[in-house]
């Protein structure tokens, strides 16, 4: 067994944007070990996100309660300062959205985003060096022109283009882990694979961990070893994908299994 | 009616309380009372002067005091409210309706007719409003009839705009693709499938639109070409009282309050229900 | 470059087609203009060759042309009732006027940018609660009532301001700039109002977009994200809103200085109005016009400036 | 046996107009469909696959006669041609009673005219066929979950007992399970009722499910036609071993 790199145990998320107190994750366990890609599957409303949302620090939005540990790198991320929090944020802890269309700033030039984190979090780096490795990772997400490409603006890109772009400014830092959050629903098949590829690639190279996050369970069958299967703010069932896909334990995680067109060629 | 007193409850969901719906009622209701109770009874006669009751201070015999000919400033705030509301409801009704129906052919139609539409509205909308009046009121000249018409016309490019705006928005709706597959008119899409969906954002300009036309007839007014006798708005008064503003402060300040009032009650309705909505 | 050029281009083009309406409105208005000007001497054949003589009889096309080019190097024609050229007679009122509106766009910016960036931050909490119910307030309040409120409070209760006390800012700037102060306030509080609502309403929703979570994850603080992230986007529907405000303000201080006599471009409009009066009406129609022609374009520049999207717009 | 073709498509193009915004500019034509010939049969379903911007939607809007600037054949056995569209938020009036959305087809029906009776009679068969129950009808689309409104999109499509209904990405937006419905519901249409249907979808494994025929299309051309089983397991075009790879499935 590998090294565990965080740690997650009976994470409760409530939100009380209401009078009545609502609950959207209960109980959510998970265990990431060092360079590992853990996969998280369910419909809309599963929780998912909001646990994603929750380890990556991100919940501030909501009126809520958070109850559990996350337990990152000897920190407990949810009682943390927030102070703390930030300095984990985006240099050991980087999360990638589902719209690349809107996630990034629409007035910013792409060289500014992609840099941010070497500008928040290493103030030693120079300019000159910061660009260096901005351009750097440009090239690592298969950018053909990233000299041209670090003036210019997300409108002038194409969807996958974009999602290239917030991965390398995620993987800038270096982080140890990397939380993607149906980083390929909104792209096509084609550029949908390559996305996939390329994050397969990033955690091979950098020994990043991911955290892949979908609604696709044949999708997480391509890149995961492990997944979770939440349903309405629950941990259905957890295991190896192989192991589920062969002998699901529960009901619904049948019924999503089914819900996947079975295509034999044979 | 139970439905109607609900609103001014709690909600249950939120825990709030819609403050700004119960004074928008509360001050609506009092002009509007104002309004109503004067097309058949004033304490005076609004345009009986009295040359010896001239200026006197708030009294209970006059509530507002008297004006610089002795005349009955509750009375003559009264008839002038009810020439206000009545230029900005005129203007309104002549705004929003020929607006909205311009605003509809073209966000709908769209080609030629849309884009030289468009731009004549545009270049008038680039204009301060008090300016586009200005310019109506001198072609047409002065005279109640003549502001209510100017107001009117200047009011038009911003209801067009706005309900060019959700045309151009609901058109695009797959519901509208699919009323016209079944084969609805292009009339019945307009008015009975797109229109209804405009309705929230149109209610809403309405009551700012109202607003503004209270402001801008109480503007010209103030500058001597808005409403003419006999029809004193409240513009007019309040243009005519600043001249006493040192011997008699109050009786300014009750008119111009009237105004105020007037205008922050509408607003705050239209919060409130911008609130409800919510 | 491509950009600004057709936006000046687009500009001058709506200046041509405003001023053919403005002229062919004023043309077609009944009543001779000749009658007009001699008003009970006018004889027939003094009528009749005084049209001659102006160029009445011309078709209305090449009339519009001499107007609009004469009016372009700066002859305004000739008023009606004071027999006097228009020009002269704006000459000394513009300055005024516009140093009025441009003090009233100072007074907005300065006041509505902080707040409306501040109330956003603190939104819902009491100071957020308390200024949203003095702008409405404000909103409500004609600027020609909070005029005479204002002269009131400073010049009735503190005595530190004397009504009609206005000096020419030939004779003292200080003064004349003094003086303009307390109108300037009239006409900036509704619009200051205004704009802190808008900017308000544009920072929170800003905040809410994706781009913004995005820069939380990567560490920024909630300040970094409000002026490095937020700020610039926030600030797209507030400078539309801030051009459209000082046009304005121009027509504004037309009432505003009648409030406080200041002797600007308003005394005049009004009169000429009043009396018919239309080569002024139109001249000073036609000077705030390209104006706010001249206001729309500096707004598109800064746009431009502020907003990368704009190019692929076109 | 030879089937009927219901849909016969012959070097179809269609050309969208952009306006520039300037008035100075001048108005270009786009092509977007560069020649497609198709048939759709009788009782089919027919699957028409490929990515965004490939020209698939507008297929559909030319058959049912919403893109005006075309060239080539168009022939329809049956005049009524309705359509499901992706986004179920969209596809229904937000300001109309379910009730009031699935009469409106008979209401604006130019065939004939239906009685208030005769409508409510409709009404209530539909809902059975597409499994809602009737107290919905007095809902706003607001109060229904992503499938319900599907469905009653699709129940809209049906009043008029169309032969032929294209439904363009009618699962896309919805999660998983919900897909699996309305796809047997489709299913269902299909066998019980003789509906044929073109069926468009950029997800390759929907379209191995419940599909007859299927098209590839790539930049408004037709790449490869066939049926799924053969197309799937020996792909001639290089753009489909591609979506196959893409979608896991060689």
């Amino acid at each position: 067994m590998g090294n565990v790199i965080l740690d997650v145990a009976d994470l409760h998320i409530e939100f009380h944007d209401h009078d009545k107190p609502e609950t959207v994750v209960e109980d959510f366990d998970l265990m990431l070990e060092e360079g590992e890609i853990v996969g998280i599957v369910g419909e809309s409303g599963s929780g998912k996100s909001m646990s994603a949302l929750a380890i990556a620090g991100l919940l501030k939005r909501h009126a809520l309660t958070k109850k559990g540990r996350i337990m990152f790198n000897g920190t407990d991320l949810l009682t943390c300062s927030r102070k703390e929090l930030r300095s984990y944020q985006g240099d050991e802890i980087s999360m990638i959205f589902q719209e690349p269309m809107t996630s990034l700033n629409p007035v910013k030039k792409i060289g500014w985003q992609v840099e941010e984190s070497l500008r928040i979090h290493h103030k030693d780096i120079d300019k000159k060096e910061r660009k260096r490795r901005a351009i750097e990772m440009l090239t690592a997400v298969g950018m053909h022109d990233p000299e041209k490409l670090y003036e210019k603006y997300p409108h002038e890109l194409s969807g996958g283009m974009r999602q290239r772009v917030m991965i390398a400014a995620a993987m800038i830092g270096e982080p140890r882990i990397l939380i993607a959050d149906e980083p390929t629903t909104a792209l096509d098949v084609t550029i949908q694979a390559q996305i996939v590829e390329l994050l397969r690639k990033m955690n091979r190279e950098k020994g990043t961990a991911i955290i892949f996050i979908s609604h696709d369970l044949s999708l997480i069958r391509q890149i995961c070893k492990r997944v979770i299967v939440m349903q309405s703010g629950n941990i259905v069932e957890t295991g190896y994908v192989e192991d589920i896909f062969r002998h699901p334990k529960m009901s619904y995680t049948r019924k999503l299994i089914a819900a996947i067109p079975q295509i034999d060629l044979s | 009616m139970k439905k109607f007193f609900s609103l001014f409850k709690k909600n249950k969901a939120t825990g709030e309380r819609n403050t700004f719906l119960l004074l928008g009622v509360i001050i609506t209701g009092f002009i509007l009372l104002m309004v109503i109770v004067g097309l058949f009874y004033t304490p005076y006669n609004p345009t009986k002067m009295d040359a010896s009751a001239k200026l006197q201070g708030i009294s209970f015999k006059h509530i507002m005091g008297t004006d610089n000919m002795g005349r009955d400033v509750f009375s003559r705030v009264m008839y002038g409210s009810r020439i206000t509301v009545a230029i900005a409801t005129f203007t309104i009704l002549i705004g929003a309706g020929i607006g909205t129906i311009i605003g509809a052919l073209t966000g709908y139609f769209g080609g030629i007719g849309d884009e030289i539409t468009m731009r004549i509205i545009d270049a008038m909308l680039a204009f301060p409003s008090l300016l586009l009046s200005l310019v109506f009121v001198s072609l047409f000249g002065t005279g109640t009839y003549q502001v209510a018409i100017a107001l009117g016309i200047s009011f038009i490019p911003s209801f067009a705009r706005i309900v060019r705006g959700e045309f151009l928005r609901c058109k695009n709706m797959d519901y509208v693709e699919v009323a016209r597959l079944q084969g609805a008119s292009n009339i019945r899409i307009i008015f009975v499938h797109i229109l209804p969906n405009t309705v929230g954002v149109l209610l809403s300009s309405v009551m700012i639109g109202f607003n503004n036309a209270v402001l801008a007839e109480a503007g010209l007014s103030f500058l001597g070409i808005g409403a003419q006798p006999p029809h004193a708005s409240l513009g007019k008064m309040l243009s005519d009282a600043q001249g006493y503003l040192f011997n008699r402060p109050s009786y300014v300040m009750s008119i111009g309050l009237v105004i105020v009032l007037m205008v922050l009650g509408f607003s705050f309705l239209g919060e409130g229900i911008k609130r409800i909505k919510n | 470059m491509r950009y600004i050029l057709k936006k000046v281009l687009s500009m001058v083009l709506t200046l041509f087609v405003v001023s053919l309406c403005v002229f062919l409105a004023f043309s077609l208005i009944p009543g001779d203009p000749v009658t007009r000007m001699f008003g009970t001497e006018a004889t027939p054949e003094l009528i009749a060759q005084y049209r001659e003589k102006l160029g009445f009889n011309d078709p209305l096309l090449v009339r519009y042309f001499r107007w609009f080019f004469a009016f372009l190097q700066g002859d305004m024609g000739t008023s009606y009732d004071y027999k006097m050229p228009v020009a002269g007679m704006l000459a000394e009122k513009i300055p005024i006027t516009l140093t009025l509106a441009v003090m009233s766009f100072v007074i907005m910016v300065i006041i509505s940018i902080p707040l409306g960036i501040y109330t956003a931050k603190y939104e819902n909490g009491i100071i957020d609660h308390v200024i949203s119910v003095i702008n409405q307030i404000m909103m409500a309040v004609p600027p020609f009532f909070s005029g005479i409120l204002l002269t009131f409070f400073f010049g009735v209760i503190l005595k530190i301001f004397t009504p009609g006390g206005f000096v020419s800012y030939t004779k003292d700037l200080e003064g004349f700039l003094k003086y303009l102060i307390l109108p300037a306030f009239a006409i900036a509080l509704p619009k200051a109002a205004m704009a802190t609502k808008l900017l308000r309403g544009s920072v929170i929703e800003e905040a809410g977009k994706d781009y913004t979570r995005t820069a939380y994850s990567r560490g920024n603080t909630t300040n970094a994200v409000l002026y490095l992230h937020v700020l610039k986007n926030a600030m797209i529907p507030v400078i539309t809103f801030m051009g459209m405000a000082l046009a304005d303000m121009v027509a504004g201080s037309i009432v505003i200085e009648q409030v406080f006599g200041i002797p600007g471009v308003s005394r005049i409009l009004l009169s000429s109005i009043n009396n018919r009066d239309y080569p002024v009406v139109e001249a000073i129609i036609m000077g705030i016009a390209i104006m706010v022609l001249v206001i729309n374009l500096l707004v598109d520049i800064i746009y431009r400036i502020i907003d990368p999207r704009i190019e692929v717009e076109e | 046996m030879e089937q009927e073709k219901v849909i016969q498509i012959r070097d179809l193009k269609v050309y969208y107009k952009q306006y520039r915004k300037n008035i100075f500019g001048k108005k270009r034509r786009h092509q977007v469909l560069k020649g497609v010939s198709i048939d759709v049969f009788e009782g089919e379903i027919l699957g028409l696959a490929g990515e965004s911007g490939c020209g698939k939607s507008t297929l559909a809007k030319a058959i049912v006669g919403m893109n005006k600037d075309i060239e080539g054949e168009i022939n329809l056995k049956y005049s009524d041609t309705q359509m499901v569209f992706q986004d179920p938020y969209s596809s229904l009036n937000p300001s109309k009673k379910i009730g009031w959305l699935l009469e409106e087809p008979l209401r604006v029906d130019k065939e004939r005219k239906w009685t208030p009776k005769e409508r409510k009679e409709k009404v209530l068969e539909i809902m059975k066929a597409i499994g809602l129950p009737k107290e919905m009808l007095e809902r706003y689309p607001s109060q229904l979950s992503g499938g319900q409104r599907q469905r009653v999109s699709i129940g809209v499509a049906l009043m008029r007992s169309p032969k032929v209904i294209i439904a363009d990405e009618p699962v896309s937006a919805l999660d998983v399970t919900i897909q699996a419905q309305i796809l047997q519901l489709l299913q269902q249409l299909n066998r019980d009722l003789g509906i044929t249907i073109l069926f468009i979808s950029h997800d390759l494994r929907v379209i191995y499910q419940i599909c007859n025929h299927v098209a590839i299309m790539k930049h408004g051309e037709i790449k490869e036609y066939g049926i799924p089983y053969e197309v799937y397991r020996n792909p001639q075009n290089d753009y489909t071993k591609e979506l196959l790879t893409a979608a896991g499935i060689k």
